[in-house]
């Protein structure tokens, strides 16, 4: 937890530069619209964490968020009587899409980069081909106020870090983070380093789905709603001080991550560096953070070690 | 069948030539026929993607991996155009400052990776951000403009082979002559392989990955010029339309490199990116719409590592 | 000791003299006042327990450390090396006993890497491919070539690459790190071979081992290491076993090892197998019995470890009867109270960014055994004292503890477990003096709870300290049984084969 | 200097002794004389709040475009994709041919709706017309050097027209003027800078779309409200035309643009956007956008916020439409008509039959009002369905397009 501090320094000097900048941030309707606006990021990247703590990557969750997302408008179609049963089957499918990545990078050997990269082009390839190219139908108002409505954003996120926080002190957790760190430890003292770990795919392909619903209900249906954010997910966790390669790292410290990552975007946008340098300044904050980490990696951990 | 999969050089040809075939039979059968405008078709198409892939080889097989190279790529065309500004006499100065700007790119990557002890992922992730940042900002649209001289390097070919598949070879074969004859090759396969050996027997194992990041970068320059001279200007987004980052990576996995490093070769990945231009060709023949491009697409590399991932895996038990 | 007679070699045979080395880490004094010469041509042992110093002053010479005090001269030059390269170039070459060379690529290349050959900037591969074969020729080594793969080496031959690449720098001085502990009894033939060929060639070869035999076989002199300090240097010639033995403990041998089990104590056999075996063991009978422990002894390679990890089911056993369980993989062996204190226990027994009270809930956790009352802060304290970890912080990350604290908390781990049968191999590898007799007492402490335990141990007294009964393996099968307080000579003669029990 | 470069590629090309697929006319002049009209007035009132004139706004085609708003076109009333706007008409008996036809079509993208709708429009105007016997077509992706190769490819293929939806500009026009001499090619949507196509199919323009927005929330709100422009992104001609257009109509009004900002098209940022805005100024008047995509979450942005959903600018997309009606707001819909997408069929057997066509084909571009909201909304289809897709007669109408 000691690296993670920080991460919460950083993020408590962002949120007063808002706040300075922006007064009605201060206030409960301004806070709860960054809430909601950070829930999804956030979702995203506990679901990530748990992926990457393992020593594994996931490529996949943009995709999948799209993917959920339109499958979402399709089946309902703006019958409110299918909401639930929609959601039920999101649900089921970020499950199943993160089995299948966590079998296959597990019992089939695949480093989690590719196979997650491979998910990627067939999630999104086989959504759109079901659909036509195109996102078809509606969402019900039912399904669309999980993520319009702050207070239900708010909650699901705060159900969702809690879980997250005692996952990671129940034994799934510590034993998960064991096997990143030494995965042939782990295995000798019994650890199910395979079934966890297809968990925390498991995990990460749930969070996929809550944060399509969050996406899809903020903003409704959209071709590009999952666009890159994989690769903001995986930034949000390892500027919360996580090593890629796993072992370190607090799920905490990934989530606040994701809050960083989007109070710099409004900051920026406050000050009006939109579009353009943003991503410049992203980049470098992202290269920064870990450089100034002094993290020390022994090796790129591309591919799960052999054992 | 078995001493094919043995080695995923020879596989990925195997798999070449298979696909080459089933692909004859679709396409007759959907009443068509492979021509020699097709034949050229495959080789233009995957001349840019081509060489980004060698490029990759290097910096996969030095343990690394470069996700900056589809942004660079656009912000070689655009330097490169501008810099010609459809003058033939500005075209050597265009060339060595795109190269320039990609070396410096490279050099970047590789200084941030191995004295700021940077994830290569994270580190090339930041670099892309950057350069995206940089032209977001300077760049609206297409921009400057290449001298017909220069289109030739895009259009013209030598009997059946179009010039720009000749570069595509020209790199290839240096990239390889490079990883057989050169110190500097030898040294990213040890780096690679083990760092820490390389280290003990007196590699300047930084150096090394900078240098396999330098020349994946130019490379990445190389195929921005490629792509410049096909547009006839540069454009802040033809690095990112043809996902260059990831595809690349994916071409030189499939060609039997081990993502970890330090095992596989160009040789594979120039058979990696025929047989995606090869499913490419084929699919544009039927007019297989793209996402179900997509699908076969990650289908066919996520079954080949694994494939390779069972022959390792056999070899360690 | 110090006052042995000691014969200077003629000042302009010295290739290296180190004098009064003294090193620190973290501000514990691992070496000081280390004095170490050898001459071309010279076998320079050097011995000394686990934990000795003998790593840390080797890694000095090689320039992985720098020593906060004394000289390094080669050559009659003083050096001080900042990167194990400069090492290399004044012509000191290491063997360790995990080989540094690349799997992937080819002997030639391994050889030379770092200083491949060029001919006209490009890479010479027929020089260096000639260069190695000649070398290989040099050393008689007929049975590989400059072009094969070295994964596709065994790991005799292996070493021999690793020798190749020492001669291809020109060394003059060869340190080789317990060269033998990966070699088959025929391999070792060879490998005293290659040593006297580098003798002749007036390398010194600095000769680091636990097996006294090889030391008197091979060596013409021989440094004493213990708790990082000199102990002496001798003549082989000059010297016995035993008082060789005696200058290492620097103890009598029963001194500190914790009384034996009672007859009565010991009870029904909680494991038994007949017959077992696998790929690499054969015809294995034993019993553990309740409250016993029962020593393994043999050379490395003869199955020792091998025999820890098919019990606990790591390695299972494919044929033979194992009563009551024959676990087929860790699960099952955890899962039937059996635990493994393994040899390496930065690479298999601790996850070393986690904290103390993380690896000590490692294995309940993995088998998601007892509720939550069992990962209380105060269970936890509870175990840490019974292992006498000290100081017993539970959030520390086990990377920043010594050896002897690391074993306790793997020992805690499975603690855990109330196992009925425990396994360690190597238990005190790496720990300190303290913490070994404390890791001693636990062994019988468990014993005398009603554990059945078995100890594989490279250090005879150890073996012979704690064992109620000692089982000696060659090449995978059980070569004979000791009583307990049987001899190091009788142990040797059994694990060497009666023909080799030399010394 | 045209000439130097034709005799340096010539002599590049004897010295190499080679083919090449360039086309030999270099470096060409773009279709119309635009770009060496006047340079745009760039000075704008400073509380306008609406920045720089961008550096694609060319006077005389703004001028051009807005006049042409009100003229009549020529051609069938009840089929405006077959109407042509003060047409210049060109003989095409050089390439008339007897059928069947083989057709071929090299596509920017299939990307997003408003494409998806075009193409599966086109593809059934392809079914209404027997003498086509074969359509081949190829999708580039997005990708620019894919369809350079595409268009190579497809003159391979004995194509008795070529038509090209081209991805960029700038960057298509070498692929285009070599295809040029090999077959009769028809360009639609974007266009490309060479006049060798038959015919360049395209609606009235960006300036149109963007000046109907503006002059509607110019007439909706009051002197003074504040507007918030919201632009997809910067760089593709098209919307920055957009945006030109509104600019100067803004920039002469008493309207204050509070801000200008990009979406990159994306629903959630849109309304973040808008959400800060609202927070931040408390009242929007008027929103202005390039294009209706994301109307609906900007809409939605006001809703949350509880505020008054203010005049609006979409598109013809069908959730703004919908959105429109229920929320009985004020709002205009500027359109940039899918049916753009049956006339270049149109075209090809118009010109292999001989018959001729105007060069520069200018499609009617309406814009739906209050008035005609319900005539254009129709309440099966899906929500990213644009409705003018002039599709509502073709047989596989609504089914094709994803309706009920």
């Amino acid at each position: 937890m000691k690296r993670a501090i920080p991460i919460f320094l950083v993020l408590a000097g962002l949120l007063v530069a808002i706040a300075v900048a922006n007064p009605y941030f201060l206030e409960p309707a301004g806070f709860l619209g960054f809430l909601k606006r950070v829930a999804p990021l956030a979702i995203l990247a506990a679901g990530q964490y748990f992926v990457i703590v393992s020593g594994e990557f996931d490529l996949s969750v943009g995709s999948l968020v799209t993917v959920e997302v339109v499958v979402a408008a399709r089946l309902i179609d703006g019958d409110e009587a299918m909401t639930w049963p929609v959601l039920a089957l999101l649900i089921v499918i970020g499950l199943l899409v993160g089995l299948v990545n966590g079998l296959v990078t597990t019992k089939l050997r695949v480093p989690s980069f590719i196979t997650t990269l491979g998910a990627m082009l067939i999630l999104s390839g086989a959504v759109f081909l079901w659909t036509g190219g195109a996102p078809r139908g509606a969402l019900s108002q039912g399904f669309r106020v999980f993520g319009r409505e702050g207070v239900w954003a708010v909650l699901i996120l705060l159900v969702a870090v809690t879980a997250a926080v005692l996952l990671m002190r129940a034994d799934f957790g510590r034993t998960l983070i064991a096997a990143g760190d030494n995965e042939r430890a782990a295995r000798l003292s019994g650890v199910r380093v395979d079934r966890v770990r297809v968990f925390a795919f498991m995990l990460s392909g749930l969070s996929a789905a809550v944060a399509g619903i969050l996406l899809g209900g903020f903003a409704g249906v959209s071709a590009q709603v999952g666009q890159s954010l994989e690769f903001q997910a995986i930034t949000a966790v390892v500027l919360g001080g996580v090593v890629l390669g796993g072992g370190r790292g607090h799920v905490v410290a990934a989530i606040a991550g994701a809050f960083t990552l989007e109070a710099l975007f409004t900051l920026l946008n406050l000050h009006g560096i939109s579009g353009a340098l943003e991503y410049a300044v992203q980049g470098v904050i992202i290269i920064a953070a870990v450089a100034a980490g002094g993290l020390r990696l022994p090796a790129l951990r591309l591919s799960p070690s052999k054992v | 069948m078995i001493a094919l999969v043995a080695n995923p050089t020879r596989a990925v040809y195997a798999a070449l030539i298979a696909t080459l075939a089933i692909g004859w039979a679709l396409v007759a059968f959907d009443g068509g026929a492979f021509t020699l405008n097709d034949i050229v078709g495959i080789q233009q198409r995957s001349a840019a993607l081509g060489i980004v892939a060698v490029g990759q080889t290097l910096a996969i097989l030095a343990g690394s991996l470069d996700l900056s190279v589809a942004y660079l790529i656009s912000l070689v065309s655009l330097v490169a155009a501008e810099t010609m500004a459809g003058q033939s006499s500005n075209i050597l100065t265009a060339v060595v400052v795109a190269l320039g700007v990609s070396a410096l790119v490279g050099l970047v990557n590789g200084v941030v990776i191995t004295k700021l002890k940077v994830h290569a992922f994270i580190a090339t992730l930041g670099v892309a951000l950057v350069i995206r940042g940089v032209l977001d900002h300077l760049y609206d649209g297409p921009a400057g403009r290449v001298p017909v001289d220069f289109q030739q390097l895009g259009y013209a070919r030598i009997g059946p082979i179009p010039v720009a598949a000749i570069l595509w070879a020209a790199v290839a074969v240096a990239v390889w002559f490079l990883l057989r004859r050169t110190r500097l090759g030898n040294r990213i396969y040890a780096v690679g392989g083990d760092v820490e050996v390389a280290r003990l027997s007196g590699v300047r194992t930084d150096r090394v990955v900078i240098a396999a990041h330098v020349l994946c970068s130019l490379c990445a320059g190389v195929a921005g010029l490629l792509l410049a001279s096909r547009l006839g200007a540069g454009a802040p987004t033809v690095g990112t339309d043809g996902g260059y980052d990831l595809e690349s990576i994916a071409a030189v996995v499939l060609g039997g490199t081990a993502l970890a490093g330090g095992r596989g070769g160009v040789a594979g990945t120039v058979g990696g990116v025929l047989l995606l231009a090869v499913l490419d060709s084929i699919f544009n023949q039927l007019e297989v719409n793209s996402f179900f491009k997509d699908v076969v697409r990650g289908v066919v590399i996520v079954v080949a590592v694994a494939v390779y991932a069972r022959r390792t895996g056999r070899r360690a038990s | 000791m110090e006052d042995t007679p000691q014969k200077s070699p003629a000042p302009e045979q010295v290739i290296l003299r180190m004098t009064s080395i003294g090193k620190s880490f973290l501000g514990v004094r691992v070496l000081r006042g280390i004095d170490l010469s050898a001459t071309a041509g010279e076998v320079h042992a050097v011995v000394g327990e686990n934990g000795a110093g003998k790593s840390t002053l080797m890694k000095i010479l090689a320039g992985v450390h720098q020593p906060d005090e004394g000289t390094v001269e080669i050559g009659g030059e003083t050096r001080s090396f900042a990167h194990p390269v400069e090492a290399q170039r004044a012509g000191v070459a290491i063997i360790y006993q995990e080989f540094n060379l690349l799997p992937e690529r080819t002997v030639a290349d391994n050889v030379f890497l770092g200083r491949e050959p060029t001919r006209r900037g490009l890479l010479d591969r027929a020089a260096m491919d000639a260069a190695t074969s000649r070398l290989l020729d040099e050393l008689d080594e007929h049975s590989f070539g400059p072009r094969d793969m070295v994964k596709d080496l065994s790991v005799a031959q292996q070493q021999v690459v690793e020798i190749v690449k020492a001669l291809s720098v020109d060394a003059r001085i060869v340190v080789m790190d317990e060269p033998t502990a990966a070699l088959a009894e025929h391999e070792v033939e060879l490998l005293y071979r290659l040593i006297r060929r580098l003798q002749g060639r007036g390398i010194a070869v600095l000769y680091i081992s636990h097996r006294l035999r090889e030391v008197f076989d091979l060596a013409d002199r021989v440094t004493v290491l213990k708790d990082g300090a000199h102990v002496a240097t001798v003549r082989t010639s000059d010297v016995t076993t035993a008082a060789l033995v005696k200058m290492m403990v620097g103890r009598e041998l029963d001194a500190y090892f914790p009384p034996r089990a009672d007859e009565a104590v010991i009870g029904e056999p909680l494991l038994t197998l007949r017959d077992a075996g696998n790929g690499k063991l054969d015809g294995i009978d034993l019993d553990l019995r309740a409250g016993e422990i029962v020593g393994i002894a043999g050379l490395q390679g003869s199955g020792r470890s091998s025999l820890a990890k098919a019990i606990f089911g790591a390695e299972p056993f494919t044929r033979g009867e194992i009563t009551p369980t024959r676990p087929a993989n860790v699960r099952e062996g955890v899962a039937a109270g059996i635990g493994l204190v393994t040899e390496d226990r930065k690479a298999e027994g601790l996850v070393l960014n986690q904290s103390v009270r993380d690896n000590a809930l490692l294995v309940t956790r993995a088998i998601g055994r007892g509720g939550r009352s069992h990962r209380s802060t105060a269970a936890v304290a509870a175990l840490l004292e019974k292992v006498r970890l000290r100081p017993p912080r539970q959030e520390t990350e086990v990377k920043y503890l010594s050896g002897g604290n690391q074993q306790k908390v793997v020992l805690a781990k499975w603690l855990t477990l109330a196992p009925k049968v425990l396994l360690f191999d190597e238990p005190t590898r790496g720990v300190d003096v303290g913490a070994k007799a404390a890791i001693h007492d636990l062994m019988r402490e468990l014993a005398d709870t009603g554990t059945a335990i078995l100890m594989i141990s490279s250090e005879l007294p150890e073996l012979i300290g704690m064992s109620d009964r000692i089982v000696v393996l060659r090449d995978g099968r059980v070569a004979g049984h000791l009583p307990a307080g049987a001899t190091e000579e009788a142990v040797m003669a059994l694990a060497a084969g009666a023909a080799g029990a030399a010394a | 200097m045209r000439r130097l470069l034709v005799a340096l590629a010539a002599s590049a090309l004897l010295a190499a002794g080679c083919a090449s697929d360039l086309p030999p006319t270099g470096a060409s002049a773009p279709p119309d004389s635009g770009t060496s009209a006047a340079p745009a007035e760039t000075s704008a009132p400073a509380s306008a709040g609406t920045g720089e004139q961008s550096e694609f706004f060319v006077q005389a085609d703004y001028d051009a475009q807005l006049a042409m708003r009100t003229q009549t076109a020529e051609g069938p009333a009840d089929k405006p994709w077959e109407q042509a706007i003060a047409p210049q008409m060109v003989d095409t008996a050089k390439y008339k041919k007897d059928g069947p036809y083989h057709l071929c079509f090299s596509n920017a993208a299939v990307n997003n709706p408003w494409r998806q709708v075009g193409w599966t429009t086109m593809q059934e105007e392809v079914a209404l017309h027997k003498e086509i016997k074969e359509f081949t077509a190829l999708d580039a992706e997005g990708k620019d050097d894919k369809q350079i190769s595409d268009i190579a490819e497809l003159q391979a293929k004995g194509c008795d027209a070529l038509i090209i939806s081209p991805n960029t500009t700038a960057t298509l026009t070498p692929a285009v003027s070599g295809a040029c001499p090999a077959v009769p090619v028809i360009v639609f949507d974007r266009g490309v800078e060479t006049d060798c196509p038959v015919t360049f199919i395209k609606p009235i323009g960006g300036y149109a779309f963007g000046a109907d927005g503006a002059e509607f929330l110019i007439e909706k709100v009051p002197a003074g409200g504040k507007v918030l422009a919201l632009r997809i992104l910067p760089g593709v001609d098209v919307l920055e035309n957009r945006w030109a257009a509104a600019k100067v109509a803004f920039d002469k009004s008493q309207l204050e643009v509070v801000g200008v900002e990009f979406t990159d098209g994306d629903a959630a940022k849109t309304k973040s956007i808008v959400s800060d805005y609202i927070a931040r100024h408390g009242k929007i008047d008027g929103v202005w956008m390039d294009a209706g995509a994301t109307a609906v979450a900007a809409i939605e942005a006001f809703e949350d916020a509880g505020a008054p959903v203010p005049a609006f600018v979409g598109e013809d997309q069908q959730d703004f439409l919908q959105k429109w009606k229920d929320g009985n707001l004020t709002a205009v819909a500027p359109t940039y008509p899918t049916y753009q997408w049956r006339t270049p069929i149109i075209a090809a057997l118009k010109i292999l039959k001989g018959e001729e066509v105007p060069k520069q084909w200018n499609l009617p571009q309406p814009k739906i009002t209050q008035e005609s909201l319900g005539t254009y909304l129709q309440p099966d289809m899906p929500l990213l369905h644009y409705a003018l897709c002039g599709c509502e007669s073709m047989p596989g109408f609504p089914g094709k397009w994803g309706g009920k």
